[in-house]
Order: C-alpha cells, then structure tokens, then sequence
C-alpha cells in the first residue's frame, strides 16, 4: 500500500496561467484505495438516496451527483478542511466529501432531526463542517464563495502561510452565463480575493446542452480576460487533486482562479427528469464505459496488484451496508414537533422570543 | 369537457402564437424540453427557434431582452421557471416593464407577458416556495393575475397576452395537473377573461371567502363543508389582483357582513392584509358583523419536512375554523 | 445636543467598525469619495480599503459576497446608494440572508446589516423613488427598521450592526440633513434600540397615528395643528416594521379607538395594509369608533415634474383631514 | 464645402476581429462643419441645462453629457434613422442627435407638458424618436437594447438588405461589470443578435476610476472570448463614424460586436458633484486643452479653409439663440394639469378606467 505509483493524466489546458505543470501524478496505493472506497462510498449514498426517492421516503427536488464523484474526491485531497466549501443544489457528496456523516445527509433527505439541517432544508440545503450550501438559486452560491473568500483575506494577512484559508465555489456549466457568477468574477479579481471558482462542466444544465447556453464553452478563459483558468478531466481523481494542488496555491498568492471540470452526469438532472430527452442512451453508456470513476481506479488498482478483483467487490459490499445501515438510522430518527415550526427564522433565542404568526391569528404564537 | 390547466396554458399560448406573430415564447426549458412542466409541450416542434425561444439561466437578462422586444412592438411571454427565480429579474419586471409608460408620458407602451410557477409545490423546501401575489400586486403600471382553474388559465393568458400592458401572470405547479370542467366558450380561440373582474365561484349569504389560485379551490370545498353545518358562504375568485375587484367584494361583505381571506402567501402586508385594508376603510366597514380574519401561509421561511411544511400552509379545515369564528357572534 | 441623521448613522458606523473589527463596510462610493450621500464620511480615510470596502455597481454580486463574508463570521454593513437598485440584490437579501438561518436548521447565522436611502427623494421620478417597507417587512427571517429621527438612526443601526441576525434599514434622503436634539445617552457609544419595540413619540387621545421614517415628523405636525383644533393624537414611530410591535399599536387603539396610517409607499398590500388588517382581526376591532384609514402614496410610478409630485406624495394636510374624517363621528 | 478632406485616426485597438481596417477618414468640408455644429450645439444644450438647474427650473438628478460629444455625432453619421438606439441616464444628446428637438428635451427637463415624455420621465427618462431612453438602473439598458435587437432580427430575416436594422446599446465604464450586462453578451452572442454594445469609456462611474471598478478595463476585449471588439478614440467624431460603420455592417452580418469608445467627462457626475475629488483639475484642463471635440474640429475646419474662426463663432452665437430660444418656449409650455397625474399608468384608454387609489381613500378617482 505505501508502494508510489504514477500514472498519466490527461494534459491541462490553460488561460493566463502555466498552471499545474504536471503531466503524471504520483501516488500510493493506500490513495488510489481510498480514492475508490470515497468513489465507491459517494455513489452508494446516491443510490440509496435515489431508491428512497423511488419509495417516496424523500420529496420534492434530489439532485444527484452519480458520475461527478471524482470532484469532492480530488479536491479534498488538495485542499484543507480549514478551506471553506460552497456549492449549488448538487450538493451531497461534496458535505460528504466535506466530513458529515451518512446519516446527517440522508437524515436531512428524510426531513428527519438528524438531519444536518435538522430537516428544515432538505436536498437542496445542506450544511456542515466549513461547508456552507447547498443553494437553490442557480449561481447564488458564487458571489458568496467569494464573500467566504474575502473573509478568509482579512484573516490570512496575519496567518502564517500554511494558516491560510481559501474557499471553493462550485456551480454547474449552466451557472456559468448568470450574471452574478461575473460580478463575482470582477470583484474576486480586483480585490485579488483567495477563491477557486469551479465549473462542474456536465455537459447539461437541466435540459439544454452546454453550447445552446453558454457561447463560450470554454470556461476555463471564461474570466474576463484576467482570471487564470485550468480546463481538467475531472473524471479522473488524480487529475483533479493535481489541479486543486495548483490552484490553491495559486489562488493565495494571486487571488482567484478558475477550473473547468469537465463531467458527466449518469442521472436526469433531478428526479421527476429520465434524462433521456436530450442526448441518446448511449451517449450516457459511452462515457460509464470508457471514463467512469470507479471502474478507472478499479482497474489501476488491479492493474498495480493493490488488491485484485474480489477484494473489491468486498469492500463494495461492506459499504453498501454501510450506507444502507445509515439509511435506516436515520429513518429511525425522529420528526421535528410541531414546536420547532417557528424556531430558527432567528439564529438567536432573544430573537426568537415575541409573535410568530400562524395560518390564522388564533393559531399564532406568542413566545 | 375537461382539461388540465397544463392544457388551457400550453393552448391558449398555442392559440395566440398561431393568431400573432409578434407573439414569441422565451425562457428556460420552454423549447427543446418542452418546459419544465411541460406547459409549452409541443410548441417549440410547432413553431421553431425564432418563436419559442430557449434562453440560459438568466433571468434577469432575458426578462430585460423581453422587454426590449416588447418596446420595439414584439409581445413576448416570458416563462419564469418559477416565480422565485424572477427575483433575478425583479428590477426589469418593475422598472422597465412596469414603469415605462408612465415614465415616457404613454409614448411607449410594454405588451409583456411573464408567467411561471407562484409560491408553494411539495417538498421543495424555502428557497422555492414563496408567494409574490403581494410584492408584484402592488406595483402600479403591472396587471396581476392568479388562475385558479382551467378556465381561468385560458380566459386570463390570452386576455395577458393580447393586453398593451405588462401582465403578470401567477400560476400554482400544483394544479398543472388538475382537471378542471369548462365550457365549450372556453375552448373557443378567441375566449379571454377580462382582466380586473373577480369571479363569484359560489353564492352565499353568511359570510365572503376572498381567495385566488390554488386557495379558491379550498374555499369551494370549505363552503361544501359549511353547507352541512347550514353556512352558506360565498367564495370570491379574484382572479385579478391588480386592479383589485373592489366593487365585487364589497358588495359581497355587505351582503354577508362577514369576511375571511385565504392565500398561501405569508400574511405581513399581504394580499388578505390589502382586502382586508379596503373593506374596513369603507363603508362596509359598517357592514362587519365580526372581526374580519385572514389565513395565510404561516410567518416562516418553507421548512422541507412534510409534517412541517404542511402545518405551514393552511389547510381547509382553517378555512372553515375561521368562518365557524367569524359567524359565531352576531353584533 | 443637535445633530444631523448624517451624522448619526456616519457616527454609529464609525463607533461600530471602532467596535468590533468584524465589522466591515461595503458599496458603491462608501470609500475614496466618502459615499454618495456623504453617510460614510472620513470613514475609509479612518479604517483603510480593508475595512471600508468600494465596490463596482453590482449591487446583486457584493450583496452576495458580504452574504458570504457574513456566513463566515464578519459583520458586513452593505450600503445600497438607494434601495431601489437593491431590486437587483434582492435574491440574496431574501434568499441567501434571510432564509438560511432557518434552512440551516439555525446552523448559520447571518450578521448582516444592508442599508440606504428608500423611497422617494426629490425630482427622482419613478425608477428611484419606490419604498420598499412592506415587501422586505413580509419576509420572516429579516428584521427591518424605518429610523425617523437622529436617535433612531443611531439607537437603531448600532442595534442592527450588533443583531446576529440580518437587518434591512430603511433610510430617507430627504431626512439625511435633517437636524435633531438628541439626549446625552443616545451619543454614548453603546447606545441602542430595541429592534422590535415602536416609539410612542406623542401621547394623545383621540386618534392613533402610525407610521415610520420620514412620514412620523408629518404625524407629529398633524398633531400639533390638530391640537389646535381640540384633537388629541397619539403618533407611534414604528421604528421596526418587522417584527412589527403590535402591542403598542393594539394599545394605544384600544385607548383612541381611531386609526390612521401614514407611509410615502404604496397602497396595495402597504405597511398600512398590514396595520389595518392586524387592528381589525384583534380584539382592538370592536375597539374603533370608525373605519380606520390610510395614508399613503398615490398609486402610480413617482413623476417627475414637481406638481405632479407633490400631488403623488401624502402631505401633512392629508394626515389632518383624515384625521378629521375619523374623529367626526361617534358610534 | 464639397471638397474632401482626409484625416488620419487614431488607430483602432481589436479583438476577435480585424476591425475598421482605416488608418484616415475621408470626409467633406460639408461634413466637417456640420459635425462642429452638432458638437456645438450639444454641448449648447447642455450648458444651458446647467444653468437652469443652477436656477432651479430643473430637479433630481442631471447628468451633463459635455465633452463626450463626438459619440452622438459620429454613430449618427453612420447608422440609420430606422435603426434604434438605447442608454443610460446621460441621454440628453443622444436623444437629440436622434431627431427630437431642444424644446423636447428642456421641456422635459422643466417637467413641462412639451416635454418628450410630458414632464413625467425627466432627466433620466427621455424617449423619442427610434429612441428607448433613458434608464436610471446602471446596465439596465443594455439586455433592453439587445432586446431591441431580437425584435430586429425577427424583421430582418424577411427584409431587403438596406432596410435591415439594428440596435445600439450604450453604456457607461461603471456599468460594465454589471452581471446584466454579461447575461445580455451571452444571450446576443448565442442567438447572434444584431446590437452593437457600445462602452461610453469616460474614466469614471460617480467617484471611481475606471480600473477601481473593473478589472480588465480594455473593454473591447470583454466579450467572453467570442465578441469582437475595437477600441476607438471618441474624442474623435470621424474615428467614431468609421468604427460604426463598421460595427453595423458586422453586427448584421455576424451578431453582436462591441465598440470601446474612449472619452471623457468635463463635468461632474451629477450636478451635486464638482468632480474634482477623484481626479484633479490639472486632468479636465488637459483633456480639453489637448482632445475637446469642438476644438478638434474647430482646428480641422480652419486649416482646411472651410470656414475662418469668425465664421465658426458666428455659428456658435446662433446655436446659442437657437437653444436660449428652446429654453424659453419650454419654459413657456404649460404644467401637466392634476388630472394627468393618474393618465399612462396603462398606456391604453380601456385599462386606464376604473378605481385609481389617491394619497387618501377619499381623494381616490373612479374613472
Ligand atoms: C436562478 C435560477 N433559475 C432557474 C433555476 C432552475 N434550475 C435548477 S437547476 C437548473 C440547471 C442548472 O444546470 P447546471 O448549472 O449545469 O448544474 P447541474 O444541474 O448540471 O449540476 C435550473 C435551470 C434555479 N434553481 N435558479
Ligand atoms: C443599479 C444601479 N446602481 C447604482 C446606481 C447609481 N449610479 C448612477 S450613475 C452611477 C455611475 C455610473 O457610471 P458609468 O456607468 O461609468 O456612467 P457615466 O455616469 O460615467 O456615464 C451610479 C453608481 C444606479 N443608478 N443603478
Ligand atoms: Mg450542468
Ligand atoms: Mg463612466
């Protein structure tokens, strides 16, 4: 497991920047397992979230991130848990990613109390260890990475180097044209503010392919003319940290950077969508085969004999229970009382106190 | 016959797009997709690119493009997802849109439509569940209109859609799905509401139940309950908000003495708070024979989990709790 | 001692960065040239580019940011150069600062101040001269404040800088070289309001005259001219439109048993709507001896041309017929 | 008169394109001096605009478009009538360069019945001839001008190749950054709408310099990586006519382009502002000393022997009568009567009936 190994990955390409100068990583064994058991993991919370939608255990919008799992990977292997998160509705792999547990994530699904936003929030807003949404407003989330960012510059002029903090912002191909997503851009660049913004380029917002919305698909020199930008295979884990690497450091000493993270997404965009109107099944089929996360480590795990074949299939195994056995937990949490209706619209118990009204005068509260 | 108001949405936009073409559809989803609810199905394959018009997630940049079009004589709908996405747009709804004519002496005029999913669905949690009835009713140089039914839907598009002024249109995703009776007239490709007319949906002599949207439906079963306790009340369809229908409701709480409001919206400054405003300010204040009383949507953000959100919307049985309240005592 | 509401919002500012070094200022034109209305004076030659932060005009963007600046524990204070091109930024005001406490289970919390100039200036016309008192005071999850006077702009923005919670204030241009007396406690340099709790500015008798901001100083004039005529009014300074202190106005209508509302917004779904509807659903109801009444703006987009409006605009004669109107009979 | 004259022209600056390829304009004596008229009287206006705010007679908010003349003058020489035309607050000259006349444009400023939105728009909300305002809300134009443009587009498929039209957008340096204006990039680029976006570059939004607000300020270039762009010296009117020349004929060729206009602004931002806090005197001097339009033309006419500098300041004493002369027939229009108050709200007669609420319930209309 400690053996190094080093594998290609697929060149950058770059904007204003020579960026990650790599054109091979090296890791080790432990890793690339590690690698396959988040893989593994973060899909396998999908699925069983995507069953218990299917059971009607979870309502509304559930948006999954099947086929993307080598971002929350890749980064988390880059960056430090002081570094702060923030994305759109996509969001349970990345909390996962981030340190929460099954259970807070699937909890949240069910609206349950242990869910990590006590149920409130639901699919699309969820929160946890320096992880801060989970947004449903498409781009929202930018500008406030950024504003994470800037309160992270105010700290690190006086951190030592390696207290500094950054933050990530991630949003979807189809965030990108939104026009805060650029005041964002401007503001970072001006004020030299410490934030990666991220593309998750999936090839699709909702419906619509990425060059019915965006007349530069290029996202990477999407900034203005001065934002350094990396275009990377974000199907490959490897390539991914390579790039966060990169662009953390470069982000503290240069302000923000961009990286295209060129996916794929398995699923409809959300539940109610097959995800089949516009583009072909096999299209979809296509890219499980040939560029799929979990069966690229399986196979340069097997390939570099860290374990071979059964061996993985155990763990996959192990993990499903795992994942299962969290579901049920949190189906055995309890529901939110009727009292916690009117809690939380404050963050403070003095602001709590007073009238709350209620669908009706006589059913209001005075606290 | 029967339709849904997904059907008397997607062909009175049919319908107009054939009779107008100056008439183009634009917003996310509303072309290749088919609309995100499916109310556009149909209409991208029938007209084209040029006419219905996909457009990236930019609400605030295509509602402005709209209406840029609608200055220079095109008439734009524009399709929000939802409502709650057009906060994006919210300064081209009001200022460019609602405001112009007035600005330019009536040397310009905006004919604009914009529609999308109003207030709550299930389980989507606060960000996707607010109510702008208020906020957009109150803005003058807009027209606001809330379909509750199928006919509804039909007679207030088309009429939206073929008026010289900017008309919001407030539709409830819930009831895409529904299947509402109509009349052969309501079929008919020239059938349009008049906008500005409320709609009495059931007579009565006990109290008024003012309501639009999704909530008229609640008020026509609560009074089918309250029917069998021997109230009989009168639910008022506003199916306008802006210009509110004075004269119909006043005439109605004079006759009943007793008025409740019903909306899904949040109650501070709200659409019951206006009707409520106005009834007491004018001579039927006299009239009132009880406090008047308003149900809303509870004062909090939309919580996901179900039992929460569900205490957090009035339900029909509030609905009958107040009437019960508001007819107990006789002055 | 006499001092201007400039000097009262810039000197609680400055005490507040002084304060607590969280706290951070940031707009358009708040640094280098002191802010457009001159609020922010001297304070980023004082702090520095750090603290008093220029942004470019794009109001949705930096209202985001501070958003995220505010997630991640610092106290942003975000000045809008008027709050009407916060329409732009109202996504994030709502959405992102006012919904995520609860969204996040009170996980987050979201200490942040935006303020600026709302409602009508002079010779503005419509784009820049809406008031926005009832539709920010609809959303739960914000707490929103109307200063009137020098002590309320101090005792009210220190307040808000300090609440954990976001704070919309509400200013007045008009009201900005405005001078007024302020005791020695209101210029200590933790004097704050309660934000909740309405200003009972004048005690009166005969009538309850409520309102918020500019709109009060026309109350207490009503007062004083109405005095004359034997009239005994109660002015309440609402100070905080939400949460909205009910129990002073259902008191003090309890006592007068007549109401009148004025506000420079508009009617439909106004603040006085909302004072309306709460009086007549309470008990306060079989209270009033006649039908309360509003004052408000004309419902219309503000003209330009000076006669027009003055005409748009409730002037200190129409709070005094109204008055009039509401004491001329007895029940 | 008719004799022809070639200038050389600041050199275009150009991206994604090759530009206005023309290193010096050809024009006539005609042209010439009908140009140092124009530039004349623009600024006439202005100035007399000043003074009467100075007076009082005007209110609010007025921005002064002096110095930036040569913007108005040049795109009128090469764009059409028919072809329709947007900005901001600044519209004064704008408006007047589009047809409508001094008596319009002061009446309005009067808030006077001639006014060319009868008093209710002012300063801000000027709209004429082919002409969309006057918008108070930065950047907000700018999707409304694209918007112009997709109305033009429907038209032009079915039109000869003369009687195409376009729109021009016009914006200020401060407005750039505005996330509208990129959503309006976006979409024109996507659908190939035919607006030429044009940046008025005069150095400053309020208080700020123009690289305090963005951070690329080569303007020209900010089209996403797919708008062409050029940079023009707008102090210049013929520069300004050829860049127009050719943007319209690419904007119908190819969709959208975007002209930098490069100009400056003699007074303060608003009539509250001296303008002398965020740049010096020394800086306004030198600008008008060494790039004032009239100036410029002036020396040009003169050494051509067009006309002698007595000739040239007779014109300018007639422009003076001619717009002193507006001044006073706008003064002499009459106010709005009350009963307009409540008129234009709806712009047709049918939706103007019925129940308009005043400052009280009793002073409401029922129409
Ligand atoms: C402002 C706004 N407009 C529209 C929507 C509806 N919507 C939700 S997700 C989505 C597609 C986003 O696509 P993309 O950014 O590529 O992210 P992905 O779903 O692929 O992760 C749309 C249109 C929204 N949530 N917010
Ligand atoms: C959305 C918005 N924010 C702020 C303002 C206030 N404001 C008016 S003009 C202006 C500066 C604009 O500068 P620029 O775009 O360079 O145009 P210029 O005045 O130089 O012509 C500002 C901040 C506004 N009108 N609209
Ligand atoms: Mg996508
Ligand atoms: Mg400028």
């Amino acid at each position: 497991l400690a053996q190094e190994l080093t594998f290609p990955i697929t060149p950058f390409k770059c904007h204003l920047t020579d960026g990650p100068q790599v054109e091979e990583m090296t890791t080790t064994g432990a890793e690339l397992l590690e690698f396959f058991k988040l893989a593994v993991h973060y899909r396998r919370l999908e699925l069983v979230a995507e069953s218990a939608y299917k059971q009607q255990l979870i309502r509304g919008f559930c948006h999954l991130h099947i086929g993307q799992e080598a971002i929350p990977i890749g980064m988390e292997a880059a960056i430090s848990k002081a570094d702060s998160v923030i994305t759109a509705y996509r969001c349970h792999t990345l909390l996962k990613a981030r340190g929460a547990s099954d259970v807070e994530i699937l909890a949240e699904l069910l609206g349950r109390e242990a869910g990590c936003s006590r149920g409130k929030g639901g699919s699309m807003h969820m929160y946890g260890p320096e992880f801060y949404g989970g947004n449903g407003i498409v781009g929202a989330q930018i500008p406030i990475g950024a504003g994470l960012a800037l309160a992270h510059k105010h700290a690190n002029a006086k951190a030592a180097d390696d207290a500094k903090r950054i933050a990530v912002a991630l949003c979807g191909d189809g965030a990108v044209p939104q026009g805060q997503v650029h005041e964002a851009f401007n503001m970072a660049a001006l004020w030299k503010l410490p934030v990666i913004f991220c593309v998750e380029d999936n090839q699709f917002g909702m419906g619509t392919s990425v060059s019915r919305s965006n007349a530069n698909t290029e996202f990477y020199t999407i900034g203005h003319g001065v934002i350094p930008g990396v275009q990377v295979d974000a199907m490959d884990p490897l390539a991914v940290k390579a790039a966060f690497q990169w662009a953390r450091q470069a982000t503290i000493d240069n302000g923000p950077t961009i990286l295209q993270l060129k996916t794929y997404r398995y699923r409809g965009h959300s539940m109610s969508d097959p995800g089949t109107s516009y583009r072909t099944r096999d299209e979809v089929k296509e890219v499980q085969k040939s560029r799929d996360v979990i069966e690229g480590i399986r196979a340069r795990v097997i390939d570099a004999g860290i374990a071979d074949a059964a061996e993985l299939k155990a763990i996959e195994k192990d993990i499903r229970k795992t994942v299962e056995a969290a579901l049920e937990e949190a189906k055995a949490s309890s529901e939110l009382p009727a009292s916690e209706l009117i809690t939380d619209i404050y963050v403070d118990k003095e602001s709590q106190k007073g009238f709350v009204r209620g669908v009706s005068l006589d059913k209001s509260w005075v606290l | 016959a029967s339709i849904t108001v997904r059907e008397a949405l997607n062909t009175a936009m049919d319908e107009e797009l054939a009779r107008d073409e100056k008439v183009i559809l634009m917003g996310e989803e509303v072309g290749a997709y088919d609309g995100a609810y499916k109310i556009s199905k149909g209409l991208h394959a029938k007209y084209g690119d040029e006419r219905v018009q996909d457009t990236p997630i930019t609400e605030y940049g295509f509602a402005g493009i709209a209406v840029g079009a609608a200055f220079a004589g095109m008439r734009p709908i524009v399709e929000f997802m939802t409502w709650n996405f057009a906060m994006q747009a919210i300064d081209h709804i009001v200022n460019s849109a609602g405001k112009t004519a007035y600005m330019a002496g009536g040397t310009i005029g905006v004919p604009i439509v914009f529609r999308g999913a109003n207030g709550a669905a299930a389980g989507v949690a606060a960000q996707h569940s607010q109510c702008f009835a208020a906020w957009y009713s109150s803005v003058p140089g807009l027209k606001v209109v809330a379909p509750w039914d199928a006919t509804d839907a039909r007679g207030l598009l088309k009429a939206a859609v073929r008026d010289p002024n900017p008309v919001v249109i407030l539709e409830n995703e819930i009831l895409y799905g529904e299947s509402f009776e109509v009349d052969d007239a309501v079929l008919d490709k020239d059938f349009t509401l008049p906008i500005g007319k409320a709609d009495v949906v059931v007579e009565g002599s006990d109290v008024t139940l003012v309501s639009f949207g999704k909530c008229v439906g609640y008020c026509v079963k609560a009074a089918e309950q309250l029917a069998a306790d021997g109230i009989s009340a009168e639910v008022i369809n506003l199916r306008t908000i802006r210009p509110l229908d004075r004269d119909t409701i006043l005439e109605s709480v004079s006759k009943t003495h007793r008025l409740v409001t019903v909306e899904e919206g949040w109650p501070q400054s709200g659409v019951g708070s206006e009707i409520l405003a106005a009834v007491v300010e004018s001579d039927a204040f006299d009239q009132l024979d009880a406090p008047p009383e308003r149900i809303t949507g509870v004062d909090i953000p939309m919580p996901y989990a179900k039992s929460l959100e569900e205490m957090s919307l009035p339900q029909i049985a509030d609905v009958v709790d107040a009437v019960h309240r508001v007819t107990a005592r006789t002055l």
